[in-house]
C-alpha cells in the first residue's frame, strides 16, 4: 500500500460528499412534503428521492459500484421478487370480484 | 484440510470472501422482510377508507433530525472502516464510537417520539396507520439495537483481533458496516413513507 | 473459524458442536423424532375419522372426556400435524440433516463456511420445536386454525396460536441462517475442478432450495409479526371492520384484510412445497445414478429445470387462493404460471425415467425407495394439474382431493426419498450398512400402505368431502350417498399398519449403528466426492486435498476398467 | 370418465362445463400415467442387473421425450385457453341482471348459514352490526327500515326456483367460511369485510346440502345447510308460507 493514504483521502472526501448529498436530499424531500402536492405526485417525488438516496448509500457506503457483479445480480433478483409481490398485491386488490363492506 | 478457506482472501472465480457473500445474502432476505411489511402497508392503504397524512400525526422536524443522525452514523461507520484500512486504529475507535453514539441518539429520539405518541393515547391499536408505524419503526429499532451490539463488540472485546489478525478484523468491520448501511437505507425509505406521505 | 480443536469436551463435541456432520446428525435425530410425533398425531385423528366419537384406545385417557377426541382437539392435532411435518420434520431432515451432512462432503469442503452460524441454526430450530411442543400445554391447547393460520380465525383463536407464531419466528430464523450458510458454502467452497455443471444434482437441489428459503420466508416472518401484533397489541392488520363473533361486535379498529395474510403466507408456502420436493429429487438423483450404473440422462436439462422451478415457484402462490373471489386477470396469470411450473417437474421426472433405459439396475433398498418415489411423485404431480385450473378447483378446492394431491408429494414422495437417503448414506455416516431384508420389508409394506391411505382420498375429494372435518363428513347426506365414506376405515387401518411397518426401519436403523455389516469407504461404488472421504469422515472431512476431473456421474464409461470413475480420480486406473 | 371419477350428481348449467374440464384433464393425466407406467415397469424388468450386467453409457437417443413434453405443454395451453379461462370468465363476470334472477344474501357465521331474501319488494332491508342479536336477529336487520318489513330470513334453509339464474351475495360475519354446493359445482370463500357475488342456474329440482369447506372453528364439521331446488310454483308457495310466518311473528310482537 504505497499510495494508500492519498487514495484513502479521496475516499474520505467522497464519503463526506455523499453525506452532503444525502443531507440535502433529506431537506429537499421534507420541503417538498410541505408543498402538499397531490398524493400521486407526492408519492412519486418522495419515492424517487428515497431511491436516489438509497442508491447513493448502496453505491458508495456499501461499495456496490465496485462490488462483484454476482452481488448485483442477487440484489436485482431480490428486488425483482419484491416488486412482483408488491405489484401482484396491488392487482389483487383491484381484480377482485367483490365489494368491500364499509361500516 | 482443517481450516475453511476464503475467510480472508477472496476466492478467485467469485472474487468474494465468504463473509461478504454471507452478509449480502442476509441483507437480501432483510429486503424481503421489510419489503413484506411495505407491501402490507400498500395493500392496507389501498383498502383503507381514509388514510391520514403522516405529517398530521408524526413530528416531521424530529423525523428529519433523526434521519440526519442516522445518515451521519453511516458516514462515521464507513470512515471507521477506512481508518482501519489506513491502519489507524485510534481513528477507527473514534469513528466507531461516534457511530454508536449517533445510533444511541437515534434510539433516544425514537423513544421520545414513542412516549409522546403514548401520552396522546396513540397506540398500535389506534388505527391502521399507527399499527404499521409502530410495527415498521419498532422492527427497525430492533435492527438498530442489533447493530449497536455488533458495533459495541467490535469496538470493545472484538477489537483484540486487530493485533492478531488485522486483515480479518478489517473485513469484520466492513461486514458490520454493510449491515449498518442497510439499516440506514431502510430508514431512508421509512421516513418519507411514514412521515411525509 | 474451524481451527484445530484438539481434545474437546463431550459438550463441545456432541452437543454444541460446530462440525457440520454432528449438526447434521442432530438435525436428523430431532427431525425423525418430530416425523414420528406428527405421524402419531395423525394416527389419533385417523381413529376419530374411522370410528367417529368412539373413545380412542391406548392414549384416550390423555384426551379426557371419556377418551373421545373432541373437535377442538382434532383441529389442534390437524394444525400441528401439518406444521410439524412440514417445518419440523421434512425440511429439517432433508435440508438440515442431509444437506448439512452431504453438501460439504459432495463439494469437497472441510465444513460449512460459517460453522457457528450452523450451530445457531440448529438451536433455533430446536427452540422452535420446543415452543411448538410446549404449546400443547397452554390453555386451549395448541394452535387450531390449520397450518395455514388464516385470520380472522387465527387471530381470535386461543393462546396456542401465539405460541405457534413465536415458534414460527424461531424456525424462520433458523432457516434463514441455514440458507445463508448453504449458499455461501456451495458458491465458495467447491474444490478445484468442481465446476457448476459437475456438481451432483443433490447440491444443485440444495442450492435452489436455499434460495427459496432465503427469499420466501421473510415475508411470512413479516406476516407473523403482524399477526402477533393483532393478537397481542390489538392491531387490525388482518381484521376488517364490523366483525361480529358469536353475537358480539368485536372491538377492534378494523380496516385490515384477511386476504393480506393469505398472500403473504402463500408467498412463502408455495416455494416451501418445492423446498419439500427439491432435496427429495436430489436424493433420488444420487441413488438412481448409483444404482443404474450409467450417467443421469439429461443432467443439464435437470439443472436448468430445477433453477427454473425455483424462479417460477415465487409466482404461482395465489393458485391456493382462486376461490377467495379472484377476478379473471389475476386468476389467468396464476393459472398460466401454474401450468408452466408443471413443465420443469415433467422434465425432471422424464429425465429420471429415461435414465433407466440402458441401465444395469440394482434393486437395493435405497433404490427401491427411489424408484417408489417416481410414480408416487407422478401421481401427486398429475393431480396438481386439475387444482391449477381454476374452474376445476372450484369443485376440488379444500376437499380431500387436495389432501391426496399433496400427500402423494410429501409422504410416499418426499418421505420415500428421505428413506432412500438414509439407506444410501448410512454407510458413509457409520461405516456400516443397514440390513437389506428388513429394508425390503420396510419398503414394500410402506408402499402398499401409503397407497392404501391416500388413494381413497382422491375418491372422497371428487365426491366433494371437505377437509378438516372432525366427523369425516358423515353428517352430510351427499357424502353418504356418494358411497366413499367406508374407505375412512381402510385409510385409518392402512395408516396404523404403515406405522407397524416403520418398526423394522427403526430397529434396523438403531441396530445397524453397532451391528451392521462393516463396509469400506465406497460400498455402492459411487462416483461423487462424499465417497472419497473415510467412513465416518473425520473432522475436516478429507484426508488429502482433492481435485475434480469429471462430471458427477461417470458410470460405465466405455473403455474404463471399472464401471465407475470417481470424480476425484485423476485418470483411468 | 365422469362416471369413473365419481363426481356428485350435477344440477346446474355451468357445472357441465366444469365436469367436462375435470374429465379432460383427467384423460391427460391417465394417458401420461399409464403410458409412463408401462414404460417404467418394462424398463425395470428389461434392464435389471442380472439380465443387463453392463450398462450403456449413452442411454436413450433421440427427441422422443421432448415431443412428450411439448405435447403436455400444448395440451395444457389448450385446456387453459379453450376451457379454463372462458369458464372462469363466465362464472365470475357474466352475471345476469338482478331483475331476471333470484337474488339472495347469504351471511355465514360460526356455524350457520343465514339466508336473507328481499321479500316481495325485491329490495333488501338495511342491516347493521349494532343490531345483531345472536338469538333473535342474527343478520342485524333494521326493522324500522320499510324495505326490511317483508324480508324473509331463514337459518340454513336455502330454497331456489329451478331454471332461473340465482345470484347470491355472500359475506361472513366472523371468520372465513366457504360456501360449497357440491351438486351445483359452486364454491366460494366467504370473506369477512367483503360481499362476493356468486351465480349459477340450477336445472334440476331436488334437495341437497350446503357444505362449509373452509376451516372456521370447532363447529366447522357441522356447518351444514340445506338446499331445496323446486319449481317456480313451489318456490312461490314456500315464500308465501315464510311471509305468513313473518306476519304471525309480528302479530305476536306487538
Ligand atoms: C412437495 C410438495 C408439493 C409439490 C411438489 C406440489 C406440486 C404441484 N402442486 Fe401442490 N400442493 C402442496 C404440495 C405440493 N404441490 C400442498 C402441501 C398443498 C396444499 C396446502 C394446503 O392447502 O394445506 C398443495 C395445493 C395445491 C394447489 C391448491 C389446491 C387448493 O387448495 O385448491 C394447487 C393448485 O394449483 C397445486 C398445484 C400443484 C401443481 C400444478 C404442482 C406441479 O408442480 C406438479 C408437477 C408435476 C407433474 C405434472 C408430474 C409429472 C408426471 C409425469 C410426467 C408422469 C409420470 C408417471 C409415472 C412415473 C408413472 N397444489
Ligand atoms: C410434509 C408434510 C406431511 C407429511 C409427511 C404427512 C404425512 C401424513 N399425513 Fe398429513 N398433512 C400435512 C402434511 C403432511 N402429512 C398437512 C400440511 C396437512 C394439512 C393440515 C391442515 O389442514 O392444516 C395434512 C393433513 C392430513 C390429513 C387431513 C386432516 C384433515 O383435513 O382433517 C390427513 C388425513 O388422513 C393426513 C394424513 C397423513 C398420514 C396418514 C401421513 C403419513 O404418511 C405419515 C407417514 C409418516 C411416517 C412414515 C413417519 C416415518 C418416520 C419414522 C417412523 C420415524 C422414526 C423415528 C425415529 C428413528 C426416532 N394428513
Ligand atoms: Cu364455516 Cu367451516
Ligand atoms: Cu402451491
Amino acid at each position: 500500500m504505497t499510495s494508500a493514504s492519498s487514495e484513502l483521502d479521496t475516499h474520505t472526501r467522497t464519503y463526506l460528499a455523499v453525506f452532503g448529498a444525502l443531507a440535502i436530499l433529506t431537506v429537499v424531500t421534507v420541503t417538498v412534503g410541505y408543498l402538499s402536492l397531490p398524493v400521486g405526485a407526492a408519492i412519486v417525488v418522495a419515492l424517487s428521492i428515497a431511491s436516489l438516496k438509497g442508491a447513493l448509500v448502496a453505491s458508495f457506503f456499501m461499495h456496490l459500484i465496485s462490488e462483484q457483479k454476482s452481488i448485483l445480480w442477487l440484489l436485482l433478483l431480490t428486488l425483482g421478487l419484491l416488486l412482483v409481490l408488491i405489484f401482484i398485491l396491488i392487482i389483487a386488490f383491484y381484480d377482485h370480484a367483490g365489494t368491500i363492506i364499509v361500516t | 484440510m482443517e481450516t475453511i478457506p476464503y475467510t480472508v482472501t477472496p476466492r478467485e472465480d467469485t472474487g468474494l470472501i465468504n463473509a461478504k457473500l454471507g452478509i449480502w445474502l442476509f441483507l437480501a432476505s432483510e429486503v424481503m422482510l421489510f419489503g413484506g411489511l411495505f407491501s402490507a402497508y400498500i395493500f392496507l392503504r389501498l383498502g383503507a377508507v381514509s388514510w391520514p397524512e403522516g405529517s398530521s400525526i408524526l413530528n416531521v422536524p424530529i423525523g428529519t433530525f433523526n434521519t440526519l443522525v442516522l445518515i451521519g452514523s453511516s458516514v462515521t461507520m464507513v470512515l471507521s472502516w477506512a481508518a482501519l484500512a489506513e491502519k489507524r486504529f485510534d481513528r477507527f475507535r473514534l469513528y466507531l464510537g461516534l457511530t454508536m453514539l449517533l445510533s444511541l441518539l437515534f434510539l433516544v429520539v425514537k423513544g421520545f417520539e414513542y412516549s409522546e405518541k403514548f401520552s396522546h393515547h396513540l397506540y398500535p391499536a389506534s388505527s391502521s396507520f399507527m399499527a404499521i408505524y409502530f410495527t415498521l419503526t419498532g422492527l427497525h429499532a430492533l435492527h438498530i439495537i442489533g447493530g449497536l451490539v455488533v458495533n459495541g463488540y467490535l469496538w470493545g472485546p472484538g477489537s483484540k483481533m486487530w493485533a492478531s489478525d488485522p486483515e480479518r478484523f478489517t473485513n469484520r468491520v466492513e461486514i458490520a458496516g454493510l449491515y449498518w448501511h442497510f439499516v440506514d437505507l431502510v430508514w431512508i425509505f421509512l421516513f418519507p413513507v411514514l412521515y411525509l406521505l | 473459524m474451524a481451527e484445530v480443536h484438539g481434545e474437546q469436551s463431550f459438550w463441545r463435541k456432541y452437543i454444541f458442536s460446530i462440525d457440520h456432520k454432528i449438526i447434521g446428525i442432530q438435525y436428523g435425530i430431532t427431525a425423525l423424532f418430530f416425523l414420528l410425533f406428527g405421524f402419531i398425531l395423525m394416527m389419533i385423528m385417523r381413529w376419530q375419522l374411522a370410528y367417529p366419537e368412539q373413545p380412542v384406545p391406548i392414549i384416550g385417557w390423555l384426551l379426557g372426556e371419556e377418551g373421545i377426541l373432541l373437535p377442538e382437539v382434532y383441529n389442534s392435532l390437524g394444525a400441528m400435524h401439518g406444521t410439524i411435518m412440514v417445518f419440523l420434520g421434512i425440511v429439517p431432515l432433508s435440508v438440515g440433516a442431509f444437506g448439512n451432512y452431504f453438501v460439504p462432503l459432495q463439494i469437497g469442503a472441510p465444513d460449512m463456511t460459517f460453522p457457528k452460524l450452523n450451530m445457531a441454526s440448529y438451536w433455533f430450530y430446536f427452540l422452535g420445536g420446543i415452543v411448538m411442543l410446549a404449546s400443547f400445554f397452554v390453555p386451549g391447547g395448541a394452535a387450531n386454525s390449520g397450518w395455514t393460520s388464516y385470520p380472522p380465525l387465527a387471530v381470535i383463536a386461543t393462546m396456542g396460536q401465539t405460541m405457534w407464531l413465536v415458534g414460527m419466528v424461531f424456525l424462520i430464523t433458523s432457516s434463514l441462517l441455514g440458507a445463508v450458510n448453504f449458499i455461501t458454502t456451495i458458491i465458495q467452497l467447491r474444490v478445484k475442478g468442481l465446476t457448476w455443471m459437475r456438481l451432483p444434482f443433490f447440491v444443485w437441489s440444495q442450492l435452489v432450495t436455499a434460495f427459496l428459503l432465503l427469499l420466501a420466508f421473510p415475508p411470512l416472518e413479516a406476516a407473523g409479526v403482524m399477526q402477533l401484533m393483532d393478537r397481542l397489541a390489538g392491531t387490525s392488520f388482518f381484521l376488517p371492520s364490523g366483525l361480529v363473533v358469536s353475537g358480539q361486535v368485536l372491538e377492534v379498529t378494523g380496516g385490515g384484510s384477511p386476504l393480506l395474510w393469505q398472500h403473504l403466507f402463500w408467498f412463502l408456502a408455495h416455494p416451501e412445497v418445492y423446498v419439500l420436493i427439491l432435496p427429495a429429487m436430489g436424493i433420488v438423483a444420487e441413488v438412481l445414478a448409483t444404482n443404474i450404473r450409467k450417467p443421469l440422462w439429461g443432467y443439464r436439462a435437470m439443472v436448468y429445470s430445477a433453477v427454473f422451478l425455483g424462479f417460477m415457484s415465487f409466482i404461482v402462490w395465489a393458485h391456493h387462493m382462486f376461490l377467495t373471489g379472484m377476478g379473471t386477470t389475476l386468476s389467468g396469470f396464476f393459472q398460466t404460471t401454474t401450468m408452466i411450473i408443471s413443465i420443469p417437474s415433467v422434465i425432471i421426472l422424464t429425465a429420471f425415467l429415461l435414465s433407466l433405459w440402458g441401465g444395469s439396475i440394482r434393486f437395493t433398498t435405497p433404490m427401491l425407495f427411489a424408484l417408489g418415489f417416481i410414480p408416487m411423485f407422478g401421481l401427486g404431480g398429475l393431480t396438481g394439474l386439475p387444482l391449477g385450473l381454476a374452474p376445476a378447483d372450484i369443485h376440488l378446492h379444500d376437499t380431500y382431493y387436495v389432501i391426496a394431491h399433496f400427500h402423494y408429494m410429501v409422504a410416499p414422495g418426499t418421505i420415500f426419498a428421505l428413506f432412500a437417503g438414509v439407506y444410501h448414506w448410512f454407510p458413509k455416516i457409520t461405516g456400516r450398512r443397514m440390513n437389506e431384508t428388513l429394508g425390503k420389508i420396510h419398503f414394500w409394506g410402506s408402499f402398499v400402505c401409503m397407497n392404501g391411505i391416500f388413494m381413497p382420498m382422491f375418491a372422497q375429494g371428487m365426491a366433494g368431502i371437505s377437509r378438516r372435518l372432525w366427523d369425516g363428513g358423515i353428517s352430510y347426506q351427499f357424502a353418504q350417498d356418494a358411497g366413499v365414506l367406508w374407505s375412512n376405515e381402510l385409510i385409518s387401518i392402512s395408516a396404523w399398519v404403515l406405522f407397524l411397518f416403520q418398526i423394522p426401519f427403526v430397529y434396523n436403523l438403531i441396530r445397524s449403528i453397532k451391528g451392521g455389516e462393516i463396509v469400506d469407504d465406497n460400498p455402492w461404488e459411487a462416483t461423487t466426492l462424499e465417497w472419497a472421504a473415510p467412513s465416518p469422515p473425520p473432522h475436516g472431512n478429507f484426508t488429502e486435498p482433492l481435485t475434480v476431473y469429471r462430471p458427477a456421474y461417470e458410470y460405465s464409461v466405455p473403455g474404463a476398467v471399472k464401471d465407475f470413475l470417481p470424480q476425484h480420480q485423476p485418470e483411468e486406473g | 370418465m365422469e362416471q369413473f371419477l365419481g363426481l356428485p350428481p350435477l344440477a346446474s348449467v355451468h357445472g357441465a362445463e366444469i365436469d367436462n374440464l375435470i374429465s379432460l384433464i383427467h384423460w391427460l393425466m391417465l394417458i401420461l400415467f399409464v403410458g409412463w407406467g408401462i414404460y417404467f415397469i418394462y424398463a425395470l424388468i428389461r434392464f435389471r442387473a442380472p439380465r443387463q450386467p453392463k450398462a450403456d453409457y449413452g442411454g436413450v437417443k433421440g427427441h422422443f421425450s421432448s415431443y412428450i413434453e411439448v405435447g403436455v405443454a400444448i395440451f395444457e395451453a389448450v385446456l387453459l385457453l379453450g376451457f379454463a379461462f372462458p369458464i372462469w370468465g363466465m362464472v365470475k363476470y357474466e352475471i345476469p341482471s338482478e331483475s331476471e334472477s333470484t337474488v339472495v344474501r347469504v351471511v355465514s357465521e360460526q356455524f350457520v348459514w343465514n339466508i336473507h331474501y328481499p321479500g316481495a319488494d325485491g329490495i333488501f332491508g338495511r342491516t347493521s352490526i349494532d343490531l345483531v342479536d345472536a338469538e333473535t336477529n342474527p343478520l342485524g336487520l333494521d326493522y324500522d327500515d320499510p324495505y326490511a318489513k317483508d324480508d324473509i330470513t331463514t337459518i340454513n334453509q336455502l330454497h331456489l326456483p329451478v331454471d332461473k339464474p340465482v345470484i347470491i351475495h355472500l359475506s361472513a360475519k366472523d371468520v372465513i367460511h366457504s360456501f360449497f354446493l357440491p351438486v351445483m359445482r359452486v364454491k366460494q370463500d366467504a370473506i369477512p369485510g367483503m360481499t362476493i357475488p356468486v351465480w349459477f342456474i340450477p336445472n334440476r329440482t331436488g334437495e341437497s346440502e350446503i357444505a362449509c369447506s373452509q376451516l372456521c372453528g370447532l363447529g366447522h364439521y357441522r356447518m351444514r345447510g340445506f338446499l331445496t331446488v323446486e319449481t317456480q310454483e313451489e318456490y312461490d308457495g314456500w315464500l308465501a308460507e315464510q311471509a305468513a310466518l313473518l306476519e304471525d311473528e309480528e302479530d305476536g310482537w306487538w
